[in-house]
């Protein structure tokens, strides 16, 4: 398995490579070294429970952010079919960190909007990584826009580090791409479920990021910071990014909690790159149960409905008197 | 950090509003120096000025009910929503204590909140008025702020009122984490709905204005002014520079620059401000606007 | 020059329309040669693969019945307005007599115009369909062809199908003066009304397209595609080269700079044409469309 | 009178130096120069007349460049009050070959959008001639969607030798921006007054060149391409842009002819430059008659009314059999 390997995994890694070299052995030759293989597979699967069941956020961070992990793209191939990719601002650019498509789930059409990271490197590079330029949410936006005409309903991939913070993207009015996003997704006329796979990294992600729904995978993470940048305003030292992480609430269990994400779609231990198909797959039911809900609502509803949520996130304090 | 607690921990509290004597809460026999031409000024004299240096026009930050006061009809603001103030719903403790950050803003400013919002008149039009202040946690948007935007936005819609808002700010408000990234899509919401009622918003963005207030409701105004030497963008600089390992071009994220960049439509000195949003507001209600309906001052 | 003139020379003539027997019009034991490749192909060999080069995937032009016949269901076409046509109302006299090149047109080609329109389906789906022909004065439009889209659109608006264009022009018709210009508004406005009643329009851009049919109908459609190869833009390139007065960069205004420029959705081999339009009209059209209202032949 | 001579008023101007000098000439000393003085002045104003009177199209075209003819700034400062400019297309940049301003007219509210032609060579250096750039098309779409949100009637002015045509301007979607301003201005559902005071070319001036009225200025053109451009086509000759300008049916008269212009507004002899600010006033007074009769329709209306208008332009042939 030449998967890439987290810095915290780096224990239970040299174990299981020592493990595997064990059972390399001809056991017929060493007999008593059975027990021995067979204390350290308990050992090594102790670990693996405690490590990986008690994620710290920051570890959850890594998780997310694991090359390896399902991507939008796998997402696109595993549960859709007749996929019809949308390209381009018609002002600017086409955007490949972001993918807009007529895609369908069962027999459900649908927009789909993701953040696209690459598998590669080279992929990566084309892609700028995940992180949109500003005619990336504008493209996003104009797929919003086909999708109110056509009453399709959407449903977005969150996974992004953030928007690109280039001096161009600066320029392009980054800002601006992101705002018309946001106030375009608050008016959709359509449901839009949200799921966040991977990174959630401020405005970049939030821009097509809130809707009827969010479902989030179990080490996703959704944060207003990077915590690395956190950490960096706050101790000027980015390597206390772990604390950051753990003081922005920013995990799917935070979210839950804070009443901002609806549900959480479990990953195999050590995460969703360990099994990917099994993850997409779950992912992909609780899409359709999540459209299947939402269509009985009128466009009206739905967009009540959708400021209602939005209206109630937040906590403040308020005197009663003046 | 289950729930029930940070309800637990909401309360009622009460800050006693002291408006500053003068302009910038500076008494006035203080001197200050422009930091732009050097000149040592009477406190006195820059805030006939509405803060503006006399000597080269250099715009000194303004406290947000000064520069409420500078557009709004004389005696005409009546503060709205002015007991909403930041909890500490995440029990954020990095570095140093959130709670911590909130009193010290409290004392040294005297304000609830980083936002300062209410009812107005200008030239006669009946608008809903609201003005960020930088010394409140960098004026930065969390819950409280995100929550009084929001209903700022809503009682213009009622009240068919245009909306006016004074904005800086160091974007979303780390401290409260995705409660204050949350507030963008919030505030973007309640300003697209206003828009849709066919009611102007006219944003003056002062400096500094960036992050997630930028990329939200700031720029979604119908008309966008920003004041002389106004720095305002998504990402910080010092975050473009290290993006892009070269030094910025001079210029770069100025008021005076996004007007070449299309993003805004002016450079509006404080001193014309007044006038210049009068006039945009006579064109954009010229449709007779519904007297605002009434409100009781309980309300406020 | 008098408008009763133009009235005058109004008159219903009437043009037999012959479609070719194969593809391009070119009969089957004609030899051609590909301009990419070089190879000498066999033309009843190039019209079984809809006039792309077998070997080096050259895409022939292709006559506007050819095209329609390539994406509806077979025979379901029904041509409409095929007797409108150009008339010459400015008298249009320079270099050549206008009426002059028209005749030259009409017995080239067997058409009556640059563009062929009517009814079909599409796997079943209902649409307004039309293609250009640039053997037709360039396919330029002048206001015969303005006339017959803006037709095709309000049947689709009336009868709730969807509109599909395959377009090809070298741009407004010189001919007709200002008339030309003024059909670049009336298509576009024409789309605009089709637009708002929710229906999908899908364009098919093939070489080459500019000038006033680019900036009009063509670039409103909800979904863009090319095919590879078109040169689609506003200026010609000869036009532009000698703006900026250096040579242009390799793919100018090619199909596939297009994509990467954000204006259209994808450059689509002729042979998939069919199918991906097929796929984008059942996204578009999921909301059952009525039925089509009845026509009676006589109406075509 | 330090004034730019056009090409065929040389012999007139020619004639005019001459008389200019004698009157110079101490008449006391020579008296009969006075006879040969007043035979000249006839001559003169003879010639005067007849050049000016039967300006073909060609020369109309010449006057409607004439660079100190009235230019929309000029309209702009002359005829409205609490004018402020709008910049801006809020993703690119502000292109200033385009003016959009919220202005007054007496007492009437309107969104004006025009072509900015400069004064002065630098002038016309920033503003690229009035001839605009994608994002000045973005602009004028922009201010367009202000004023139906808002209700202002919107009058434009018309100036440009057309869009430009750059590489930058192809790849930014030249075709696009304009398309996108036809579509926005024929569905805008508040009055749209349109005024031809100078060049009218091609797709740039149509972009923002229909509506429920047409001013044209008596030597105002419109054409669907420059008279060079089709002389070269028809001709490979620009040169010979006479003969394309008498057969492209592009004069004030033409458009009158066609029902395409509504009205014209007569220039003194020699074209605008000549009287300036009676020129500008009198279009001012045909703005506010046009904006008095057409605020009187409600916006379906007008928005029908405009599509019928356009759906009338174009003569074709059309046989009654199939
Ligand atoms: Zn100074
Ligand atoms: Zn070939």
């Amino acid at each position: 398995m030449a998967r890439f390997v987290m810095e915290f995994e780096r224990p239970l890694v040299e174990l299981e490579e020592k493990l595997a070299d064990l059972k390399k052995i001809d056991l017929a030759a060493m007999p008593d070294l059975a027990a021995e293989i067979t204390d350290l597979e308990n050992e090594v699967e102790r670990l693996r429970q405690t490590m990986y069941q008690a994620l710290s956020p920051w570890e959850k961070v890594q998780v997310s952010r694991h090359p390896e992990r399902p991507k939008t793209p796998d997402y696109l191939e595993q549960l859709f079919t007749d996929v019809v990719e949308l390209r381009g601002d018609r002002a600017f650019g086409d955007d490949e960190a972001i993918v807009t498509a007529l895609a369908t789930l069962g027999d459900r059409r649908v927009m789909v909007i993701g953040h696209r990271k690459g598998r590669t490197t080279k992929e990566n590079v084309k892609r700028n990584f995940g992180s949109p330029h500003p005619e990336g949410f504008r493209k996003a936006e104009r797929a919003m826009r086909l999708a109110a005409k056509f009453r399709l309903p959407v449903v977005t991939f969150l996974d992004t580090a953030g928007a690109a913070p280039g001096l161009e993207d600066e320029e392009r009015g980054q800002a601006w791409a992101i705002a018309n996003c946001l106030a375009t997704l608050s008016a959709l006329p359509v449901p839009v479920v949200v799921v966040a796979i991977g990174e959630g990294g401020s405005g970049g992600a939030l821009a097509i990021g809130f809707g009827d729904r969010l479902i989030m995978l179990e080490n996703a993470y959704y944060s207003v910071i990077s915590p690395e940048m956190c950490a960096v305003i706050l101790y000027k030292d980015a390597a206390r990014a772990a604390e950051s992480a753990a003081a922005l609430s920013l995990t799917a269990q935070d979210l839950l909690g804070l009443g901002i994400a609806d549900e959480i779609v479990a990953e195999p231990l050590g995460g969703a790159h360990r099994d990917a198909e099994a993850v997409v797959a779950a992912a992909g039911e609780r899409i359709a149960a999540a459209l299947a809900e939402l269509g009985g609502l009128d466009a009206a509803a739905l967009v009540e409905r959708r400021y209602e949520r939005l209206r109630a996130i937040g906590e403040f304090v308020e005197a009663t008197g003046t | 950090m289950p729930i029930n607690d940070w309800f637990k921990q909401r309360e009622t509290r009460r800050y006693t509003v002291t408006s500053g004597a003068s302009s910038d809460g500076l008494p006035d026999g203080v001197w200050r120096r422009c930091p732009e031409c050097k000149r040592t000024l009477y406190q006195g004299e820059v805030a006939r000025t509405l803060s503006v240096c006399p000597h080269c026009g250099h715009h000194f930050e303004l406290i947000a009910r000064d520069r409420i006061e500078a557009l709004a009809d004389e005696g005409s603001f009546v503060e709205a929503d002015a007991g909403v103030t930041s909890g500490d719903p995440l029990r954020f403790c990095a570095a140093k204590p959130y709670t911590e950050s909130l009193e010290k803003a409290r004392a040294s400013s005297g304000l609830a909140e980083a936002v300062v919002t209410g009812r107005a008149t200008i030239e006669g039009l009946p608008v809903a008025i609201g003005a960020m202040d930088f010394r409140f946690v960098g004026a930065s948007m969390g819950s409280a702020v995100g929550e009084k935007v929001a209903r700022l936005f809503e009682l213009a819609l009622a009240e068919r009122r245009a909306v006016v808002l004074i904005i800086a700010s160091g974007g979303a408000r780390m401290q409260e984490g995705v409660l204050s990234l949350m507030q963008m899509a919030k505030t973007a919401a309640a300003a697209e709905r206003f828009s849709a009622g066919g009611l102007p918003f006219v944003s003056i963005l002062v400096h500094p204005t960036f992050g997630g207030v930028t990329a939200s409701f700031a720029v979604l105004a119908d008309v966008i002014f920003a004041e002389p030497g106004a720095t305002v963008g998504f990402a910080g600089p010092r975050l473009v520079e290290q993006t892009i390992r070269r030094s910025l071009p001079k210029g770069f994220q100025s008021a005076e620059s996004l007007v070449e960049h299309g993003m805004i439509d002016d450079v509006v000195p404080r001193g014309e401000l007044r006038e210049r949003v009068t006039t945009v507001l006579a064109y954009l209600m010229h449709r007779a606007p519904a007297a605002p309906a009434a409100f009781s001052e309980g309300e406020v």
